[in-house]
């Protein structure tokens, strides 16, 4: 098999428009029904395999399918670029600060049953501490893909 | 009735499986880039069948429909990528 | 209500056996048509058709539950996505310039 | 034909006025339906997260509004006939069915009886959506596939003499334009036709 030279990479073309209206149309329609069942993946990660890396991905997966068909100019507006480190170290944040705060009230790391939150039994805490984590997870994983992406093209 | 579909959904995962592989040899062989690219969006489009099938086989398919919603939603956006990333100058045909 | 089931059964093994046959039909297309467009005719249309046949059989199997909606809901995403996808690659290869195959001898 | 890709940037676009909160409206039905089916859990809980993720994907996307909805171009009335795009869909997926079978006939057939061609025409449609229907629409018909559309120049790679012919028939272009308007010109809808098969270049 001879391989075939590629020229690969037109950092230019990735951050322009595309240019054919069907790609255009149709990624700015399917955007919002991707995003939707990227938090219906990280809402329902109890039931069913999901949970915040595969729901942050689809979230990412969304974002990059509007960054590539709109252009990386105009797609700032759903998603900046200069949020998305931000975002993504807000969510390390919410991770880290949950098992740090459980370990401060005297349970181990991420023992959520230590939680110091008043009115709520443990069990409950659980569950619903559980969720918050995932938050953490997701913003972590969309933002950095994002950042990744956006990168990469800058370099 | 139960084990004659359990038994057919496993010959069709068989079937789908053995089909899945005819569009590698178009990636293998593809006098173009685009001909890979087209065989490599043709295994993602069937992918999307067979992990329906373990879960009709598995008896979780609730389950496994996520799964294969996602693939094929990392499927498109993925074929979108790569039309927009590799760019042939005519000279190389 | 015994005949409806088997009618069910019927139908569901009918429709997937067929999207089976689309499967393969596609995937030989791939490999025989002479030359992208063509081969991108055979991705486009028949692979998508007999996916659509076979998450269709299983909707037929599955009845009235909102799995099979869940399941409508897939077939209705590869219905728009698959033939977006389809033009996009071809008209990538279209601004790069490959060309067409064209039929040397006229047909009879 | 030049075939470079052209870009549009923000600044240069031409910003139409809103189109109120139909769109809106539409949205926000379509996710929280998708979000009913997809979750399966109908407690007050799950309807809440529901309707939370529905107002963010909303509000994300409440700012690309005022964008036209591709290259630059303004966008007429998007005011569709909802019956007539039932009985479209309909026809639709019969040809879809049509188009399966066909394709495998031709891809079966030992001889494999096709003569490929591009097909060129020019075709004015009321906005920017029914371009974007009549070329998925072209993609899905029998032995046709959409390759480029170029303000309003469709290329179209046939895969044999007759389904060239189909699609210059303008016969799928009315279909599409009566979807959104009733007075359109029929002389508008297929017109500077080429096609390679005949010796011209597109």
């Amino acid at each position: 098999m001879t391989p075939t030279r590629v020229d690969a990479c037109h950092i230019e073309g990735m951050k322009s428009q595309t240019d054919s209206p069907i790609i255009h149309v149709c990624a700015r329609g399917l955007a919002p029904v991707i995003l939707i069942i990227g938090l219906y993946v990280f809402f329902h990660g109890h039931y069913s395999p999901g949970g915040g890396f595969q729901g942050g991905v689809l979230l990412a997966a969304s974002f990059l399918l509007l960054r590539m068909t709109l252009g990386t100019q105009i797609s700032q507006l759903v998603m900046p670029s200069r949020l998305t480190i931000t975002l993504s170290a807000i969510g390390a944040l919410i991770f880290a600060g949950t098992g740090l705060v459980a370990i401060f009230a005297g349970g181990n790391f991420l023992d959520y049953g230590f939680l110091p939150v008043p009115w709520f039994d443990p069990a409950y805490l659980r569950n619903y501490a559980i969720l918050f984590i995932e938050l953490g997870v997701t913003l972590t994983v969309m933002a950095t893909l994002v950042s990744i992406y956006d990168d990469l093209l800058e370099a | 009735m139960d084990t004659f579909f359990d038994t057919f959904f496993l010959y069709m995962a068989l079937a789908v499986g053995i089909i899945l592989l005819i569009p590698f040899y178009r990636v293998y062989k593809g006098p173009t880039l685009f001909d890979r690219l087209l065989g490599v969006a043709a295994v993602g489009g069937k992918t999307i069948t067979i992990v329906l099938l373990f879960g009709l086989i598995y008896g979780r398919l609730d389950m496994f429909i996520d799964i294969s919603l996602g693939y094929a939603i990392l499927n498109f956006v993925g074929v979108i990528a790569m039309t927009k990333y590799f760019k042939k100058s005519a000279s190389d045909y | 209500m015994e005949n409806f089931t088997i009618i069910q059964d019927i139908a569901a093994i009918a429709l997937m056996l067929g999207g089976v046959f689309f499967m393969l039909v596609g995937s030989i297309g791939i490999n025989r048509l002479p030359d992208f467009y063509c081969r991108a005719h055979a991705a486009g249309k028949v692979d998508t058709l007999g996916i659509m046949m076979f998450v269709g059989g299983m909707v037929v199997h599955e009845g009235f539950t909102l799995t099979s909606a869940k399941l409508i809901l897939i077939i209705a995403f590869v219905a728009v996505t698959s033939p977006v996808a389809t033009h996009a690659l071809a008209r990538r290869a279209l601004l790069s310039g490959l060309k067409i195959w064209e039929r040397q001898e006229p047909l009879k | 034909m030049s075939m470079t890709e052209q870009t549009c940037t923000l600044e240069e676009s031409n910003v139409p006025p809103r189109r109120g909160y139909r769109g809106i409206v539409f949205q926000v039905i379509l996710l929280m339906a998708i979000w009913l089916i997809l979750s399966g859990h109908y407690d007050f809980l799950h309807i809440f997260y529901g309707v939370v993720s529905v107002a963010a994907v909303v509000w994300l996307n409440l700012r690309l509004d005022p964008l036209p909805l591709a290259n630059c171009e303004p966008c007429g009335t998007t005011r569709i006939n909802v019956p007539r795009l039932v009985i479209y869909l309909v026809w639709l997926l019969w040809q879809i069915i049509k188009s399966g079978f066909y394709v495998a006939y031709l891809v079966l057939h030992p001889k494999m009886p096709i003569q490929p061609a591009l097909v060129r025409f020019d075709c004015i449609l009321p906005n920017v959506l029914a371009k974007v229907i009549l070329g998925n629409s072209i993609t899905l018909t029998p032995g046709t596939l959409t390759t480029d559309i170029r303000e309003d120049r469709f290329i179209v790679h046939s895969l044999t003499r007759s389904t060239g012919d189909d699609v210059l028939s303008g016969d799928m272009n009315g279909r599409v334009a009566r979807l959104y308007t009733k007075d359109y010109n029929p002389d508008d809808l297929c017109f500077n036709i080429r096609r390679t098969d005949e010796g011209s270049s597109i």
